[in-house]
């Protein structure tokens, strides 16, 4: 060091020119600066695009989010009517809530500022306590950023070409690890389940195969589910529809995962043995069941468990009703179905096969010998098109057209194929005439998108290379000299918009006649049931009403000894309703006889 | 007897201007600072709002006898060092009770208030006060060697040991002390700083290391005593420098101006130097200062 | 003439502490003759909680682990997860936490300015370092959302992307502190008392660096050239061009010269990251956090931090935790024992001014 | 009459005035908040323009912020340092984590809610607080100061036991004297 | 780096036979070997292979398997690789040595192991308290101390949540599901 260090004296004094500088404070609270657009203060939900799923309660590793009621938020399909509420206490606005939020609706505002001298006024419910958040929301979710999943695993499936060849299944199903990814992308809120007509656990087992334990979560399926490999291939999934990552992306594959849940069984001995199921000791009661489709079987299954002597009678020579007769076996194979069956019967249900009640067996020997009798008869007799030329050769029902051909029966559709219809029958009927080397036209009155079949199938459809013309009705078909049918004519038609608010309706353009040629017409608008196995006392106890049988929560008609299930009693008519009607009925059965004991 | 009510008066009233002429430059200090700073620092009344609630605030403290004294010694030392001091030139009002010889009187009542400080502070038993203390004697023999050495040379250059007289000797030579006798100013100037505790020789309150040194157990209404006397003893020594070095003032005016200007060498010097350990201080004081002060006593001998 | 020693208590309530805890000297006149360290004043045991939280959650409580700059410990746990998983990050990604990283880094500089600055009585450079710092937390603020607890880097990448012309503020804000460095530096290197403050005071010398495993700015002020981002490097550095001020000394006057010097490299880092930014991707996006598992393995990562060096050690047993999330702070060694060693023989008025030159820091010690 | 009820209103009034523009406060850093003092302090948000300053001890000090969690370690000390303070104080609880144990809610060594270990006159929101909440808080104090609501202090010393009990749950080795004012 | 590792490898082979290694395919190599030999390697690799720095000492604990896993992990500036080196020690009979004679450092970590894990170290000359004060539970980092059950009782949390629903039971109870017990642990 110098002697006397001048530059080390003197140079610090250049800080006084700082005096000359204008001050940079900001003037809190005289001036505010406002805070960055990515600012992450309180909390902002959008109450309307909230469902309640709770992911956010479930991430916040504060434990700061809270699920509850909420005045003017009700519960409905989708959404759990619970609103998440801050415990800013908690809080540590790290914003992973919103960053795992599947619908995005809630996010972080640019507010930050609460002073209290009251801790306990801490407790925040966002959208609630800011509604002017709206405007001010700084942190938020984008499909980019979020952390959920929305592109579903691709389901791995033969190629459009490849599958019109065979009856071989299209879908091939998930190996582990696809299943595995699929399953991980659920954030368990159930949601689901709720919609599910049979509410099966379906966030648990989703959670047990993300785990690993396939065992486990076959387990759980089979809790309220005897038929999960049918479900697992052919459920109408109505959960899928409501699934919380479906609002801003593809939902959770459920049904795909079910299906891989069940493959790791594949004979009913190993299901027995996984399942490893409770069967209580007989206890003396007789059910009768008519019809071995989904809700007869589901409603023999768990009676069987519960101790009941349980019998079955079927008028087929094979059960599962219409999954067996009804769906093409691309989607669903027998032997899947068999294995089933094998399972439900190796557990004590007796199937009578091909007798039919009311014809090999009287419905009131039925009801006199068993305790109490449930019906899943089902729909079999399908409307017709009352249009002219119905009667025809070669214009026939897509139901007994697919059932001749479920049933191995050789068909002969010739080599163009018109489906009047577009619910899954139709597209099924199409689909298996494409196997049969026809050139298949789908007519249907409204647009593609109305179509009520699911989605992946009118894909499928389209694959494979079958020709969809919305917006047709058909007014008269054609003959040749031969008497079979040649051609369908047919309008086409606009939609107009319906004033009570429903949706389009079509009406056809007059002079817009078209004409196509065809060797077949399958008619597939739907089917009624046929209930003439009732006779005599039955026909009036038992009550019907605009085709659908009456019943009650417990599926007990108005002869409380009879109960009733399946299509021929929800307006839902699918396999999973019907299962469900079943698993009802069981309760009810149950509750009836041991209470009467 | 008249003359004796009158300096009563004077002292009452000058005292009030001390107190506050000395918060308010301590305000302005706490204003300036802050511009240096980037900021907008308090309102220059800043001190007193603080010294309004310093005495608000209850005291439950207590440590003995002498830490009670303790915050009282000082601000005797300020009342009487503020009395010996006269405020302006010539103003039968302001001349206080200066006497002749105050010049030595006040060396000793400056050195009093830390005293009564120290024997305050070591009953409190608290580690900080007590290392604070001694830090503060220490400094205090450091700086008092140039200052006492400027005095002298004060003394023997003009052959008197009244503040008066040396009033009167600038106002007659139209000249002041300060080109004068510049030697001695620049001792005295220096030992200055360290009489002000501004950095670097902040050693005895030094937050960072002490606490706050001294005043460590002191709050509320010692803290008072001790801000307003020091306060008013920041004005004293600044009229005394501006009445040895400096010509005095003839009017308030005046002499604000003077005291402020003076006031500003210390607190810029502050704001942009650290502080020195003690010994650094001690070594300082000795160092240059005491050159000056050295070089002035020989100057007034032998010129 | 020996006098006896008294007993002198900093902290844990004391303005020259950096932090909260506490250090007991045994003084005989202004000498130190013992100190002894005591900690936990700020133990919230992190490791534990994150034993129970998934492995995202965990991340949140990751920036917690030290207050002064949360960025490189964020950094090196979703680098140790990474590794762990074999995650993959996208260059953008890489970037920007470099970006974040060397902002941050700045931050604490600055913050370091303060309290070194205020350690010896000279408060206008804190006034002037801390309020410019806030023009750095402003860029943070703008980039990750939040002024302190960015939350910003996570594995797999980044949380957001750059906002728009974020670019130019970040070059504006570097120019601005270029020019306020030359007059912290004017103010507080040039001047004399500061000088006499720190030379000579609290010397390391490299033997003793070494034994006691110093790292960080107290190693790089022996005259040792150590710094992960060099050494064992992450990121993008390896392809970055800066340098790593090396002083010799050992004390304090060395060590606030390296410092003074990073602030300026890791602007000069900044400017190229800017420069060079690649596009594309900034996340690699995590499954869904509830099921995100991980294989069993450890993983270990190091970040060069501020103070020095931050590891990470990161336990997995297959399942959604971490078994184990085991943080060394870069203060964990020189903040206690070495600490306690330099102190002995020093005078009363250096703590404060010592514990700020080794980057003393308790939050991160007990964590 | 000096000391009747009207001049003894007035009397406080402007105490509270000098209170509520001098707010000395404590420096202590209790938890990660402290790392918004400085910038609070310092030039770009500068408290002290609205009297907010440092003070070096409890003594001196009117005000002590607990900056987020407290480990049972510290509450000791705090709770120490909060009795050596000198009437009228205030406490104010910033962040989370004094409200209701924050993200250090299931940890072992941290209090939750520091309403049971000492009065708090004003909670700020946020985890950390940022300055401007920070200030706000000050202000928000300053408000309930001229109100004559903050009175955390007197509550203390009425409820000296509830709070006494609460605190020697929580800090296994009481060695401290049964009260220190 | 490659070569080195392999050098590494074979050169503590030759002086602890039974060393076992795990190479990772970045600058890391792991050795496994039973506690008594951990000071001679740590020594060895310090003074010989210039593994100078010690950068982190850690402890898991492995409750299913009654043991803790001790990992120390140094670093050489020269050869820029890590190293970890693993033991496994008896979960009811924690003893390890103490190597704060190699590296001073170690002892800042060896008192914290000991604290939270209650891993004795022999001949470790520390204050006993480290990070707790007047703790006399078990050491809380241990895997079977429960730090969420401690702290709810203990300490107080402020009620007005107790309205908290589950979202997944609200479901259910809602549409009258039955959550069989078996999948409880499966929803979330």
């Amino acid at each position: 060091m110098s002697f006397f260090d001048l530059k080390g004296t003197l140079s610090p004094f250049s800080a006084l020119k700082q005096f000359g500088r204008k001050p940079h404070t900001i003037q809190y609270p005289k001036e505010d600066k406002e805070a960055a657009d990515r600012y992450r203060g309180f909390h902002y939900n959008e109450m309307e695009d909230c469902i309640g799923c709770g992911n956010c309660s479930t991430i916040c590793q504060n434990a700061a989010i809270d699920m509850v009621k909420v005045e003017g938020q009700e519960a409905s399909k989708g959404d759990s009517g619970l609103r998440p509420r801050v415990d800013n206490g908690r809080c540590c606005w790290c914003g992973l809530c919103v960053d795992v939020c599947p619908t995005g609706s809630l996010s972080l505002t640019k507010d930050y500022l609460y002073v209290s001298d009251d801790a306990d006024s801490f407790l925040f419910t966002p959208g609630l306590d800011n509604p002017g958040g709206k405007d001010n929301v700084s942190f938020f979710s984008t499909k980019e950023s979020s952390l959920n999943d929305f592109a579903r695993i691709p389901m791995p499936e033969l190629e459009g070409k490849e599958r019109i060849k065979s009856f071989a299944e299209v879908v091939l199903g998930y190996n582990e690890a696809e299943a595995r990814a699929e399953a991980s992308r659920c954030i368990s809120c159930g949601l689901c389940s709720e919609v599910c007509p049979e509410h099966m656990h379906i966030p648990e087992y989703i959670n047990a195969i993300a785990g690993g334990n396939d065992q486990d979560a076959l387990r759980i399926i089979y809790d309220n589910n005897p038929l999960p490999e049918m479900c697992g291939k052919v459920c109408t999934r109505r959960c899928e529809d409501v699934c919380a990552i479906q609002t801003r992306g593809e939902a959770i594959a459920i049904r795909w995962l079910k299906r891989y849940a069940t493959e790791t069984a594949d004979n009913a001995e190993l299901i027995r043995e996984i399942v490893n199921p409770e069967i209580k000791e007989a206890n003396g009661y007789k059910v009768g069941i008519v019809g071995a489709g989904p809700s007869g079987l589901t409603a023999a299954y768990y009676l069987a468990l519960r101790g009941f002597d349980v019998s079955i009678y079927e008028s087929n020579k094979q059960a599962g009703g219409m999954t067996m007769y009804g769906i093409p076996k691309y989607r669903f194979p027998e032997d899947s179905l068999q294995k089933q069956i094998d399972y439900i019967t190796s557990i004590g249900v007796k199937i009578h096969f091909n007798t039919s009640v009311g014809k090999d067996i009287s419905f009131e020997e039925v009801y006199k010998q068993n305790d109490a009798v449930f019906m899943g008869v089902g729909f079999l007799k399908p409307w017709t098109l009352g249009i002219e030329g119905e009667e025809l050769k070669g214009s026939e029902q897509a139901v007994t057209f697919l059932h001749a051909a479920n049933s191995g029966l050789q068909v002969d559709v010739g080599d163009k194929v018109a489906v009047i219809g577009g619910g899954n029958v139709a597209i099924d009927a199409a689909r298996v005439s494409a196997r049969m080397n026809a050139e298949v036209t789908i007519l249907y009155r409204r647009r593609v998108e109305d179509m009520p079949a699911d989605w992946e199938e009118i894909e499928g459809a389209e694959d494979e290379g079958i020709n969809i013309v919305p917006q047709a009705i058909p007014i008269k078909f054609h003959s040749d000299e031969t008497g079979r049918i040649k051609s369908v004519e047919y309008l086409k038609a606009k939609m107009v918009p319906d004033e009570g608010g429903g949706r389009p309706k079509p009406v056809p353009i007059e002079g817009s006649n078209t004409i196509v040629e065809v060797t077949a017409v399958l008619g597939a608008i739907g089917q009624q049931g046929d209930y003439s196995f009732l006779k005599g006392e039955f026909e009036e106890k038992i009550k019907t009403e605009r085709g659908r049988f009456v019943v009650n929560e417990f599926q007990q008609t108005s002869d409380p000894k009879v109960f009733a299930g399946g299509d021929a009693v929800n307006r839902t008519a699918d396999a999973i309703s019907a299962i469900a009607d079943g698993y009802r009925a069981v309760k009810g059965i149950e509750e009836m006889l041991m209470k009467k004991a | 007897m008249e003359s004796l009510l009158y300096s009563i008066l004077g002292v009452l009233v000058s005292l009030i201007l001390a107190f506050t002429v000395g918060m308010t430059y301590m305000g302005l200090s706490r204003k300036i600072t802050a511009r240096i700073q980037n900021r907008i620092g308090p309102p220059f009344y800043q001190n007193f709002i603080d010294a309004m609630k310093l005495y608000s605030k209850s005291t439950g403290i207590h440590h003995g006898v002498m830490h009670h004294l303790g915050p009282a010694f000082i601000m005797v030392t300020s009342v009487m060092s503020l009395m010996i001091i006269p405020i302006l030139n010539d103003s039968a009002f302001f001349t206080n009770m200066n006497f002749h010889g105050d010049l030595i009187f006040l060396l000793y009542i400056m050195t009093f208030g830390p005293l009564g400080m120290a024997l305050g502070a070591g009953q409190t038993g608290n580690p900080n006060s007590a290392i604070g203390v001694t830090r503060g004697l220490s400094q205090m023999v450091g700086f008092e060697i140039p200052w006492v050495m400027a005095i002298i040379a004060l003394m023997i250059r003009y052959d008197t040991s009244s503040i008066v007289d040396i009033m009167n000797i600038q106002a007659d030579a139209g000249r002041w002390i300060m080109f004068s006798s510049p030697f001695t100013f620049i001792a005295a100037l220096l030992a200055m700083l360290g009489m002000f505790r501004y950095s670097p020789f902040d050693i005895v309150g030094a937050p960072t290391e002490l606490a706050s040194g001294p005043m460590s157990e002191n709050g509320g209404k010692y803290l008072f005593t001790m801000m307003s006397s020091s306060s008013i003893f920041a004005f004293a020594k600044l009229t005394l420098y501006v009445n040895l070095f400096m010509g005095g003032a003839d009017n308030l005016l005046v002499l604000i101006i003077k005291t402020f200007a003076l006031y500003m060498v210390p607190l810029l010097y502050g704001t942009v130097s650290p502080r020195y350990r003690t010994e650094q201080a001690v070594r300082y004081f000795w160092g240059w200062p005491s050159f000056f002060g050295l070089l002035a006593i020989l100057y007034a001998v032998f010129f | 003439m020996r006098e006896k020693a008294t007993t002198l208590y900093i902290g844990p309530q004391h303005p020259g502490i950096t932090g909260n805890m506490m250090i007991r000297l045994k003084v005989e006149g202004d000498t130190i003759v013992k100190a002894i360290t005591e900690v936990g004043y700020l133990h919230r045991s992190f490791e534990k909680l994150a034993e129970r939280r998934n492995w995202l959650q965990a991340f949140t409580l990751m920036c917690r682990f030290c207050v002064p700059e949360p960025d490189p410990v964020e950094e090196t746990y979703s680098r140790a997860v990474e590794l762990l998983e074999g995650r993959s990050v996208p260059d953008r990604a890489k970037f920007l936490r470099v970006l974040v990283l060397e902002l941050a880094r700045i931050s604490s500089q600055l913050l370091w300015y303060g309290g070194q600055g205020a350690s010896l009585g000279l408060y206008t450079i804190g006034q002037w370092s801390v309020g410019d710092r806030n023009y750095i937390l402003d860029l943070f603020e703008e980039l990750t959302g939040a002024r302190v607890y960015h939350m910003y880097i996570w594995p797999g990448g980044v949380r957001r992307d750059m906002p728009e012309g974020f670019e130019k503020r970040v070059l504006k804000t570097m120019d601005y502190l270029e020019g306020r460095l030359d007059e912290y530096e004017a103010l507080m290197f040039d001047n004399a008392i500061f000088k006499k403050r720190t030379q000579g005071i609290a010397i390391i010398d490299k033997e003793k660096a070494i034994e006691w495993g110093v790292v960080g700015p107290p190693l790089r002020g022996c005259g040792i050239k150590s710094d992960i981002r060099i050494d064992d490097p992450y990121e993008v550095y390896e392809h970055l061009d800066f340098e790593i001020p090396v002083y010799e000394g050992g004390d304090i006057w060395a060590r606030a010269l390296v410092r003074r010097d990073e602030i300026r490299q890791s602007i000069r880092i900044v400017r190229q990251v800017i420069k060079e930014m690649p596009g594309g991707s900034y996340y690699n996006k995590v499954p869904n956090p509830q099921k995100w598992t991980i294989q069993k393995g450890d993983a270990y990562a190091r970040t060069e931090a501020v103070r020095g060096e931050i590891g990470f050690y990161v336990v997995s047993d297959g399942s959604n935790h971490p078994r184990r999330a085991h943080m060394r702070g870069a203060a964990y060694v020189h903040g206690i024992t070495l600490l306690e060693d330099i102190l002995k023989g020093a005078n009363v008025a250096d703590v404060s001014s010592i514990m700020n030159s080794l980057g003393t820091c308790p939050p991160e010690i007990e964590r | 009459m000096i000391n009747d009820k009207n001049s003894q209103k007035i009397v406080d009034h402007i105490h509270n005035f000098a209170r509520k523009h001098s707010l000395w406060v404590l420096a202590y850093g209790t938890g990660c908040g402290a790392i918004e003092i400085p910038p609070t302090m310092t030039s770009r948000y500068d408290a002290e323009r609205l009297g907010v300053r440092g003070a070096a001890t409890p003594r001196q000090a009117d005000l002590l912020l607990i900056t987020g969690y407290l480990t049972t370690k510290t509450l000791k000390r705090v709770i120490r340092v909060y009795e050596q303070m000198q009437d009228p104080k205030y406490v104010i609880g910033f962040g989370s984590c004094t409200i209701n144990g924050g993200m250090y809610y299931d940890s072992y060594n941290t209090i939750n809610a520091l309403d049971r270990y000492l009065p708090v006159d004003v909670y700020i929101n946020g985890c950390m607080p940022r300055p401007e909440a920070v200030i706000a808080g000050f202000t928000k104090l300053q408000e309930l100061i001229t109100a004559g609501k903050a009175d955390g202090a007197a509550k203390y010393k009425e409820k000296l036991e509830w709070y006494r009990k609460n605190q020697k749950n929580v800090i296994p080795n009481w060695t401290m004297p049964e009260y220190n004012w | 780096m490659k070569e080195n590792k392999v050098k590494l490898a074979k050169y503590l082979k030759e002086h602890f036979p039974a060393i076992i290694e795990k190479d990772y395919n970045y600058n890391r190599i792991d050795f496994s070997i039973n506690r008594e030999l951990v000071p001679s390697v740590l020594r060895l690799l310090k003074e010989e292979s210039g593994y100078i720095h010690l950068s982190h000492i850690s402890c898991v604990d492995w409750l299913e398997e009654e043991e803790f896993e001790l990992v120390f992990i140094i670093w050489s500036p020269v050869d820029k690789i890590k190293i970890l080196i693993h033991t496994r020690i008896d979960r009811n009979n924690p003893v390890m040595d103490n190597i704060d004679k190699i590296w001073r450092q170690a002892n800042t970590y060896e008192r914290e192991i000991k604290e939270m894990y209650g891993i004795e170290f022999t001949g470790l000359e520390a204050a006993d308290e480290f990070l707790l004060e007047d703790w006399n539970g078990m050491p809380p980092m241990r895997r079977d101390f429960d730090t969420a059950a401690y702290a709810s009782n203990k300490y107080y949390n402020r009620p007005g949540r107790e309205d908290a629903m589950d979202v997944r039971e609200e479901i259910a109870r809602h549409s009258g599901e039955e959550i069989p017990d078996f999948a409880k642990k499966y929803s979330r």
